[in-house]
């Protein structure tokens, strides 16, 4: 009755390959440190100074053109991301048993993380809405 | 797994004193050495001492080897063989230094050497005072040897076999062979095949009903070792430690006395002032034991059913008790209720060590008659043996350094005899006894039950083998024993299964125990005196004009028989046994 | 269920509220990143998704496990570093519930209306 | 029941409670492999005495109802640590608690983790393999002095707790991240390398952090404290597993 995933610790360090634990083990309690000042500093923000309700395109575009939030939301995406995938990462090898599946579950976390903060970084920096309100807009009228 | 093993070295029992094998005969690059074990090798009871191992460092105040082979000797009422104690109080000394090199972490003195401290029996200069001998681990010091030495061998990457029961010795023309063992993960019989075999099995306190042993200590090597022709020596000494919690046995450490506890009857009377008017409640276990029984059989003990007596602390500081006695101060308080802080605690004599056991020589080879005729490549070492090192009565501290001394010593012997020998041919029925035995108790009617049985033998042996006894009380004995023998051919067992079949296995322990019960009981009888442990209220003196002799007690048929050895007499003549 | 005591749930707790978190990190950006689109883009449409009332309620949710989790975090660096952290990691434990409620309550006094009253 | 059956059940008395009995329901959920494809619940009535250890009360089912009924134990006073069981929803030592502790219910079920093999024995190989892989044993190769290492009391106590370990696996198998990822090594094997690891005389801390640096090493504690709480032996496991990883953020600093 072999079963599938590593049962004792000497199987285990058999099938893992990497001793980067202790960096992220550290990793998650600085960026942890950072995030209390970055996530409150968020929600304060978005949430108590300004009713969420009202939040709509020209509100987050004109946010998103001012050059300090964009520094200060680039932090913010880094570590949450970082910390976040990082502590979904525990949660998948802690339950999915079979080493198989486990490998394909972080794949997949790792592909769609790295395609939202692609995604993220974009919306950040790639264009100025200046810009883009008036491309839009052109094509707009062009039809 | 296959079922056929062979190996330079076996070794039975993973205690201390069979790790303590093990390690010593692994040294020798020539030998494979394996462990068979009844129990993970952590489970053992050795891991349940207390107090310390003996041992003349002289690391508090200034000690010497003779004093501390004094001290056993005239505790073993002169049984001892003083030859074994006069070697084994110099090798305990640098026993006990390997196993600090092996990390034992003991306690320190504020000059960062071994601590030790007072026990009750160890003197300086041959009785003027008490010496500091006994070396500790606070108070685990049986953990910390068990643990240090199972550490050890996984260092040395030992081959266990864990949960394999022994079943069998295979001794052919006067030689060890190997052994037969029960493996109880899937009930399959497998053969140890081996140049020496060492036994390290422990003691056999459960055939008594109030024990300070484990359950697993069922004499189970004594009994193979005599259904295969050896006799056993002395059985008839055995040691009641007179702390054990009411009805559990649980032992409460010589140390709560040394602290200043008083044991008190019923009557609140602190009866040892009776008994032993100069050191009370400080005399030798087999002293205060007796005492109790007698206090208890003349109507003074408390309870309900007036079977117990009194271990008094109260009026000793309560942080001194938290902080010196932390384990017994649980140990009342978890299965009693009891808080020794504020409360008397109920105690009765508890059954304790087996000083006597399979007979070895010195150099641990176990001997078949009084001649010391020795059987080839086989040895014994600890609770299970009888190097007579203890004599009539174990001194606390000793049995520690029994294990350590003897363990390595027969480790070592075993090892070397391998390095120089062939296998022996094993004989193509060896498992046929096993078999047999396990087959009829599996399909055995039923009409008794194991554990009635087993009851019944151990309260027997409570009431009349344990610590008084008479001409009467044990030839009782005998007829119970007798009932107790005819009504075991009932047994049977209801679980038909193979893996882990945990209730076959009692039932072999049941004969297991009932042959160590009947040594004891015959040995006795026929010692008309007291010496030590043994108390023969009809043979109140010592006799050392016909009694200074060891027991060898013989299976003979479906009956016993008895022989003697000479003591080995040294330096020291008997003397009374006074405090 | 084991029977574990304040740790067990400490640990559960933090597990919970930071898988929830990092779920709706992802989304989070995910929708924001829609302002790429434009002002005609898709962004208005999915913030009207926002206002699904099991979304809402999950908003609130997910604020809450942000409080808590920010402050158990800071009860797990404490533990790590300091030895009186690990020994009164109970009463650290109902700091953190109990200031976790302290700020959990204005902040939803004020989100609350907000979010619910936006329909 | 009639009286000399009431004197067999019982091995421990409380002299003030030598009368009382109580009635208790014992569920316990037993497997057997050579019949069951899978573990059942099985209950007891019976009657037993408040002061019973709870290995008392088993070895009255054992002893008098069903013989088949597989369990560990020998020293039967919580110091060889054979009897580690989940009892009433908590890892304990069966020989150390008692039924008035527990109330007229008892659930028993084996540790949770390691592979059932027969009712509540557990296969204990895979748990000594996690202890054997933190090298539990004393490192020092150089030639001892003729009498002992030197050790002052304050280095002495530095590691006085995690030497009391008695490998009973109550930690491990109480714990939340063990029992969903076998291959975390576990409290119990930390805490026996902190036992070496803080010994003055030892030298091989390197190779033992290297072990626990790995992938399923020390990291992966999520301090529950599950271990803390079950640990029949008192050891504070967790505070241990939080010296151990400081002494491997800071080593050779
Ligand atoms: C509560 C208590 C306190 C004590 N305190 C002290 C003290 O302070 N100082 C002191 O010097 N002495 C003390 N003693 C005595 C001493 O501890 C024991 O005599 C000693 O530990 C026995 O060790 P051992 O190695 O012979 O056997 P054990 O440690 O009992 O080991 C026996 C081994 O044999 C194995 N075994 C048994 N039968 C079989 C079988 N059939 N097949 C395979 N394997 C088998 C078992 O699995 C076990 O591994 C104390 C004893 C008790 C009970
Ligand atoms: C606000 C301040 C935050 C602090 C102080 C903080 C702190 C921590 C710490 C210390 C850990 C490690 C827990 C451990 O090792 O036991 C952790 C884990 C985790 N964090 Fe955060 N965190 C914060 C914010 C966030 C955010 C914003 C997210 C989501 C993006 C997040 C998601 C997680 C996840 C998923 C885990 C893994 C939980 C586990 O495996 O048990 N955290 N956090
Ligand atoms: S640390 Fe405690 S609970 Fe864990 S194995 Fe050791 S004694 Fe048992
Ligand atoms: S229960 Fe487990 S998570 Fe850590 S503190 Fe104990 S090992
Ligand atoms: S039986 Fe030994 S610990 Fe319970």
């Amino acid at each position: 009755m072999a079963s599938p995933r590593p049962r004792t610790y000497a199987e285990a360090r058999e099938v893992s390959s990497s001793n980067s634990e202790l960096g992220w083990w550290v990793f998650m309690r600085i960026s942890g440190l950072l995030l209390v000042f970055l996530v409150f500093g968020h929600l304060w923000t978005n949430n108590i100074v300004i009713d969420p309700a009202t939040i709509d395109y020209d509100y987050v575009a004109s946010r998103l053109a001012q050059p300090g939030v964009r520094i200060y939301d680039t932090f913010l995406l880094f570590f949450a991301m970082l910390h976040g995938v990082n502590g979904l990462r525990y949660s998948i090898e802690d339950y999915t048993k079979r080493p198989g599946r486990r490998f394909w579950y972080k794949i997949l976390l790792y592909t769609v993380s790295a395609i939202i903060f692609v995604l993220g970084t974009m919306t950040l920096w790639a264009f100025t809405y200046q810009e883009m309100g008036d491309a839009v807009r052109a094509i707009g009228a062009t039809q | 797994m296959k079922r056929a093993h062979r190996f330079d070295v076996v070794v039975i029992g993973a205690g201390g004193a069979g790790l303590m094998a093990a390690r010593y005969a692994a040294q020798n690059p020539n030998v494979s050495v394996a462990v068979i074990t009844k129990l993970y090798p952590t489970r053992s009871h050795t891991g349940a001492a207390q107090g310390g191992v003996g041992a003349a460092l002289g690391n508090v105040t200034e000690d010497r080897a003779e004093w501390h082979a004094f001290d056993t000797i005239k505790g073993g009422d002169y049984l001892t063989d003083q030859d074994v104690a006069e070697l084994f109080s110099h090798e305990v000394i640098e026993a006990v230094y390997e196993l600090e090199h092996m990390g034992l972490p003991f306690s320190r003195t504020p000059d960062g050497r071994i601590a030790q401290r007072k026990f009750g029996g160890h003197t300086r200069e041959f009785g003027k005072s008490a010496v500091e001998r006994a070396c500790y681990a606070a108070d685990r010091t049986g953990h910390m040897i068990l643990q240090t030495l199972y550490q050890q061998s996984i260092k040395d990457d030992v081959a266990f076999f864990n949960e394999f029961y022994v079943l069998d010795l295979i001794i052919e023309g006067g030689e060890c062979r190997g052994a037969v063992a029960f493996e109880l993960a899937t009930g399959e019989l497998h053969t140890f095949h081996a140049k020496s075999t060492i036994i390290a099995t422990g003691g056999n306190g459960r055939m008594f009903k109030v024990t300070s042993n484990a359950h697993a200590l069922t004499g189970d090597l004594m009994s193979i070792a005599y259904r295969r022709g050896i006799p056993i020596e002395d059985p008839e000494f055995y040691q009641f430690h007179p702390t054990g919690l009411y009805k559990l046995g649980v032992l409460l450490t010589e140390g709560a006395r040394g602290e200043g506890g008083i044991l008190r009857n019923a009557d609140g009377e602190r009866f040892m002032e009776r008994y032993a008017p100069s050191i009370k409640d400080l005399a030798p276990r087999d002293m205060v034991s007796r005492a109790m029984y007698l206090e208890i059989r003349e109507g003074r003990g408390a309870g309900p059913e007036k079977d117990y007596i009194y271990l008094d602390l109260t009026h000793i500081d309560a942080a001194i008790i938290e902080e010196r006695l932390p384990d017994i101060t649980e140990f009342a308080r978890i299965y009693l209720g009891v808080d020794p802080v504020t409360e008397m605690v109920p105690i009765q004599p508890t059954a304790h060590y087996a000083m006597g056991g399979i007979p070895t020589t010195i150099d641990t080879n176990v001997i078949s008659d009084g001649r010391n005729t020795i059987v080839g490549g086989l040895y014994a070492a600890g609770e299970v043996a009888c190097a007579s090192l203890h004599g009539a009565n174990r001194l606390g501290t000793n049995s520690l350094g029994d294990l350590i001394v003897f363990g390595r010593r027969a480790g070592i012997r075993a090892a070397a005899h391998a390095a120089g020998a062939e296998y022996g041919p094993l004989p193509s029925d060896n498992q046929d006894a096993s078999r047999e035995l396990l087959e009829r108790l599996r399909a055995g009617p039923r009409t008794e039950r194991v554990a009635h049985l087993r009851r019944e033998l151990q309260d027997s042996m409570q009431d009349n083998a344990s610590v008084f006894r008479t001409q009467e009380l044990l030839e009782k004995q005998v007829g119970i024993l007798a009932d107790i023998k005819a009504r075991m051919l009932h047994i049977g067992c209801e679980d038909p299964g193979q893996q882990y079949n945990t209730e076959l296995m009692e039932a072999v322990e049941l004969g297991f125990l009932y042959d160590n019960a009947e040594q004891l009981v015959f040995a006795a009888l026929n010692r008309t005196e007291s010496r030590g442990a043994h108390s023969r209220e009809d043979h109140r003196e010592r006799d050392d004009t016909d009694w200074l002799k060891h027991t060898l007690i013989y299976k003979d048929g479906d009956g016993v028989r008895i022989d003697y050895k000479p003591v080995t007499m040294g330096k020291y003549e008997p003397k009374p046994r006074i405090y | 269920m084991y029977r574990g005591r304040e740790g067990q749930w400490a640990f559960l707790l933090h597990r919970v509220s930071g898988v929830a978190i990092a779920l709706f990190l992802l989304l989070h950006v995910l929708d924001i990143s829609l302002v790429m689109f434009g002002p005609d883009g898709p962004f208005d449409a999915f913030l009207a998704f926002y206002h699904n009332w099991p979304f809402r309620i999950g908003l609130l949710m997910v604020i809450a496990g942000v409080v808590y989790h920010a402050l158990n975090g800071l009860r797990i660096i404490l533990m790590d570093f300091t030895t009186w952290g690990v020994r009164y990691q109970r009463q650290l434990w109902y700091g953190v519930l109990g200031l976790t409620t302290a700020i959990g309550v204005p902040v939803l006094w004020i989100v609350v209306p907000q979010i619910v009253g936006g329909i | 029941m009639e009286p000399n059956e009431a004197q067999e059940s019982i091995e421990a008395t409380e002299p003030n409670e030598l009368i009382e009995t109580v009635d208790i329901v014992v569920k316990i959920k037993r497997f057997d492999p050579d019949a069951d494809s899978r573990s059942y619940w099985a209950e007891y009535t019976l009657t037993a005495r408040p002061s019973d250890r709870v290995l008392d009360v088993m070895h009255h089912i054992k002893w008098e109802v069903d013989g088949s009924l597989a369990f560990r134990r020998s020293c039967a006073h919580g110091i060889c640590g054979s009897d580690a069981m989940l009892i009433n929803g908590v890892n304990r030592l069966a020989c150390k608690v008692l039924v008035k502790d527990l109330g007229s219910k008892i659930v028993i079920e084996p540790i949770r983790g390691l592979e059932v093999k027969k009712d509540l024995i557990v296969d204990m190989d895979s748990f000594f393999e996690s202890y054997k892989a933190v090298l539990p044993y004393m490192i020092n190769d150089e030639a001892p002095p003729a009498a002992e290492r030197l050790q002052s009391p304050e280095e002495r106590a530095r590691f006085d707790e995690t030497t009391k370990c008695i490998l009973c696996a109550a930690c491990t198998t109480s714990c939340p991240v063990f029992w969903t990822n076998g291959s975390y090594i576990g409290p119990a094997a930390i805490v026996n390398a902190h036992r070496f690891i803080f010994d003055s005389r030892d030298k091989g801390t390197a190779q033992r952090l290297d072990v626990m640096n790995a992938g399923n090493g020390l990291w992966r504690c999520r301090t529950a404290y599950n271990c803390t709480e079950a640990c029949p032996r008192d050891i504070p496991v967790t505070r241990a597993i939080e010296e151990v990883r400081r002494a491997m953020l800071f080593r050779g600093a």
